[in-house]
């Protein structure tokens, strides 16, 4: 079966769109074929077949990006905003936060933000302290938003054609290392729908749960604990709103401990919501307490030696997994 | 100006300003307790701006924006039952008199983030733009508004799109506490044009010809496609920040000399010197009251929205109980 | 004794800081004398005493009064930021998150940010959807970052001292509704060290984790509960962050049972980390599971009816406290 | 301009030159691993401004800030650990390349996110203001940061307190991919000033006698207590936006008019021009390059820093293992 790259398959996903319904448009710096299509070429080639009207670069003004996506959207458009690094939602997250995520809500329903914020971080290039952070944890805390976080190439596809589908606003959240990996070609119009997690591997002594790229480390883990004996459950939420709850309850009810892993920052991410989840679901039921697994409580530092160390390695990972198959009260 | 725009100035400044005696009325009397921001002294400039537009055009307010909506043709009886939160109101009470939403009449979004309407109208002019359906998008804001980021970066990008949207600045020497020249220091909004290259007006607000002339103006301008346009109007807030708050701040002589030029009685006069008749203002006053008065007590005898609305409208999907 | 109120307690350690260090400044809108001393008053009489260049009224411009703050700091100033309401965080997020925050780490220890970020919200004065967000989960995900939440007005005068003389940037949150809440006086100079919670009240069944508001609800209900036979422990955190985890653990130890609860969202809450620790820390000696409590999962409504739905009420409280004591497998 | 001035800024301009092609040819053997923004082009309008001001000055800049860095007095040692992240660095390889802070040098922020320095430039001047300490402040960004809204609320802010910093645009005529012209309709980015009522200076950047008289003026007001200044020097990102990254989507035939304008060589011949001989040329340039392999030695044979580091830094107090 022929490959495809992430960075294909979600220009893949946003073509498809583009020519099935006029009002999906794209707005971000760089992103026009006068700029080369992106600084990642997510949008390469899109400008030449839909034109510079619903491809629009854009200056270097987030808020003016944002707003013009709600505004648009409030008219039945399906924007979809580039912000070209996760960090720069800090300039504006007013219009996410207090607009795009409660619009339908403060209006009765009046109206709604079917827009996609499609934006990108990842920790292990070097870029450092304001260029690599995992923010999702703070959009899980809004009510409106849903978030979307893919593992792979096809799910990348598939999730993106869902997210512009979708009603609502849409973060969208790409690894950085993840662009260039390579998945088995889903083919065209393939749709992941929101909200359903993957068990991206089967297994029965401990689950694992995260998503996007340390989806690709809890695997390499899982299989080489498998040489060991323990037997890993991966399971990829792909979308952390909405959470997948019966998914991850229902394998940590087979094997009875869990793991949470993300490169977010562990303090106050999203692993302390699925852990309290898990706790309050099956209290009096794990082998073991639940344990999470994330970034250092520091900002991301640039030296490759510090980044490296801040980040969860495979090796704590597995330590979680024996610590947590070997824990006793 | 014709006797026919002149008279729908009119109608749609007393709609304004008997709306909000009568909210200021019920709010003294302890019958209905709201947060209230009035915007008495700014009937005119935005009745003249909303005669000068289409009900289907589109409009972004803030929570002073109760004159907008009002102007551009929110009925009453909606908008009241919203203030006093009821089910029955434009946004079910739950957004209340700050996020004022009514497409029927094109107010898209009403905000109580200072300037984070002009991104947003933007993106409304740059859907007319796309679908080329004709439509002008009207952005209300004030002179504090000015100094906040998402006021450059929206004038920017929408003079780079060349999208039909009036920057509707109106000036009203306050920014909460803080007067005009405490928080800039150029004379005038409108200076900022010039740096998006935008079409700019400046006009003296309380003048009822002249602020009309500025908005077909603005509206021509935008909607033959010659770009957008930073609309200056300059008008006064002749009370507190919100209804019931302390003004001491304001100096007593400058309160005085911008009384002098409070919009109502000059429009009066203007509507007297071009023959209407007393009893014909009356009348329409009457009328408008009458309105009032129904949409008052269809807002007090609403129902109020019952605890399930907090799983409804956050999502298409209404969130399982 | 005599009494203070929150606003006086704010106003009284503020003028005690600004006397003693020429370096306390403060910068927001609305504060200087000419604009009456602020919305809420904290800063009255303050431009009277130390002028104009150290109480400065701002445009409305958070990145600019933020910004500002950052690099008066930066120099060795103690800058007091006020953002009037905390939803107007969302237009500052840069300057907080990615500069006060990391400066210190991404400059290896050669600069630091003396900053004092104050700011006030609550649910229940009909504000609505943009006027009303508790954040505090936001800045307790970002490194560097302390976060003070005092319940009283004592407590809001010793904090802000010790805000104020911290060498890191505080984030300083305030309740709109404890504004007028009087306390015994504490006199002059009065000091709260940050990261020690209080024990707001002692009891033996369960225990109540909160801050702020809150913590008159939960000392309200436990009050009540008392008549029922039910001991309630209200521990105050007073800080989120450095966060008390001692004193946390030590009263859910004694009494084997936690209620988390806070105004603030409840999903991705704090609530959700103060659970998953004390689940981490003493899983297997836990009588029931940890409960959490907080906002609805929806913007914040304005009409009173719903507003009042949406937030955790003491009748819930109550509920949550004795489900907790007849929690059976 | 006299001899010494201009030898002053020859010599920080051939440490920015110097040091580009060092960094360049490290990343091109493969020695050095890091994204390394290059301001081929630049080099010139960052000398004659630092030569205009003091060591203890404040320095505000970018990513792309290594030459205002270089030319303010950053030692190469330090600053070539800190990119190389080694423990020995400025910032103890915590910030890297894009986020350099050097006190001693006056070097307070390096920022990576667009147009946030500038807010952050008002609070040193600020802080000079209430101290009078004398200093100003210099805060360099792109053509690109002007469109944000932190560059319109730093500006009004600073016009509004009269704060000695100078807001330096080293207008490159790219924005990462993005050429001026397609991001904002303006010609120049000094029109801007006006909307502050601020002092505004335009220059072209290439030309080192204008570039430094601008630069002195700029100074010389601002620390006069006469408020800041908006400068714009118009200069040339001569290749991509990062060392390596493509950058076909400039027009070669702009590429080729704008590389005739190269500052390095028309510096060079003012220099003859002024009777230094190229013998003394070679001989400053000798310095520079022994200094930078020094550096770079002394870089490469530094330590890493310890994963302990996560710990230190973020809180006064370490962090507890
Ligand atoms: C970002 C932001 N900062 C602060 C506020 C608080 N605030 C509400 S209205 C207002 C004054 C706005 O003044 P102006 O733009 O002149 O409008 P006016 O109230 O005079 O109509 C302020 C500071 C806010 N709502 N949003
Ligand atoms: C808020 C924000 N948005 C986007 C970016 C990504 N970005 C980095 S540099 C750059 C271009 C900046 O252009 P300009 O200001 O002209 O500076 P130059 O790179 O030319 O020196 C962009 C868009 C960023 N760092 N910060
Ligand atoms: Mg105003
Ligand atoms: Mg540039």
């Amino acid at each position: 079966m022929s490959k495809i790259s992430m960075v294909q398959a979600l220009n893949r996903a946003i073509d498809e769109a583009m020519a099935e319904d006029e009002g999906v448009i794209l707005l971000g710096e760089d992103v026009a074929a006068k700029q080369g299509g992106g600084v990642f070429k997510v949008s390469a080639g899109l400008t030449e077949k839909y034109g510079e009207d619903r491809i629009r670069a854009t200056p270097i003004s987030e808020q003016a990006i944002m707003g013009a996506c709600v505004g648009a959207a409030l008219t039945g458009f399906r924007p979809i905003a580039e912000i070209m690094l996760m960090n720069f939602v800090t300039v504006c997250m007013d219009q996410i936060v207090n607009h795009a995520a409660k619009l339908r809500f403060m209006s009765g329903g009046q109206t709604n933000v079917p827009l996609v914020v499609r934006t990108t971080t990842g920790v292990g290039v070097g870029f450092g302290g304001q260029h690599s952070d995992m923010l999702e944890a703070w959009f899980a805390h809004v009510p409106g938003l849903k978030i979307v976080t893919p593992s792979n190439a096809a799910d990348a596809q598939g999730l993106m054609r869902a997210a512009i589908a979708c009603n609502d606003p849409v973060i969208f959240i790409e690894n950085i290392l993840c662009y260039g990996l390579q998945s088995e070609d889903p083919g065209p119009n393939h749709i992941v729908p929101l909200g359903k997690a993957a068990v991206a591997r089967e297994g029965s002594d401990c689950t694992i749960i995260t998503y996007g790229r340390t989806v690709l480390d809890a695997l390499e883990v899982a299989g080489q604990l498998a040489e060991e004996g323990i037997s890993v459950e991966v399971i990829d939420l792909r979308t952390i709103a909405p959470y997948d709850e019966a998914t991850v309850l229902a394998s940590v009810r087979k094997t009875g401990r869990a793991v949470v892993l993300h490169e977010a920052v562990k303090a106050y991410g999203t692993g302390a919501e699925i852990a309290a989840r898990i706790n309050e679901a099956l209290f009096g039921q794990l082998k073991a307490p639940v344990q999470r697994l994330g970034g250092a409580f520091s900002a991301v530092p640039m030296a490759n030696a510090l980044e490296q160390a801040w980040i969860p390695t495979k090796d704590g990972i597995k330590s979680a997994v024996r610590s947590t198959m070997e824990w006793k009260l | 100006m014709n006797r026919e725009t002149l008279l729908d100035i009119y109608t749609r400044t007393m709609r304004c300003a008997r709306s909000d005696e009568t909210l200021r009325s019920l709010i003294i009397s302890g019958k209905l307790a709201t947060l209230y921001y009035t915007y008495r002294g700014q009937e005119l400039v935005t009745a003249a701006m909303m005669a000068a537009v289409n009900t289907d055009d589109y409009l972004v307010t803030t929570y002073r924006g109760q004159h907008d909506q009002i102007a551009k043709g929110v009925p009453f009886d909606l908008l009241y039952a919203e203030i006093a939160g009821r089910a029955t109101g434009t946004c079910k009470g739950k957004g209340g008199s700050m996020h004022i939403t009514h497409p029927a009449t094109g107010v898209m979004v009403t905000t109580g983030v200072v300037g984070s309407g002009l991104p947003i109208a933007n993106g409304l002019a740059l859907s007319s733009k796309n679908r080329k359906d004709g439509k002008v998008t009207i952005c209300c804001f004030g002179d504090g508004a000015t100094n906040i980021g998402a006021f450059h970066e929206a004038l920017n990008m929408a003079q780079l799109y060349m999208l039909p949207v009036i920057f509707f600045c109106q000036n009203n020497r306050y920014g909460e506490h803080t007067a005009f020249a405490d928080h800039t220091k150029v004379d005038s909004i409108v200076t900022r044009a010039a740096a998006y290259g935008m079409k700019g007006i400046h006009v003296d607000g309380n003048d009822a010809e002249a602020m009309y002339a500025a908005a077909a103006e603005a509206v021509e301008h935008a909607r033959s496609g010659k770009g957008p346009v930073l609309l200056e109007a300059m008008c006064y807030r002749m009370m507190g920040h919100f209804f019931g708050a302390d003004f001491s701040y304001m100096p007593a002589d400058h309160v005085a000399e911008m009384t002098a030029e409070d919009p109502l009685p000059k429009l009066r006069q203007l509507m007297l010197d071009h023959q209407f008749t007393e009893a014909e203002l009356a009348e329409i006053v009457a009328k408008i009251d009458a309105d009032l008065e129904a949409a008052t007590e269809f807002a007090f005898n609403s129902p109020f929205p019952g605890a399930e609305e907090l799983r409804i409208d956050v999502f298409e999907e209404e969130i399982a109980a």
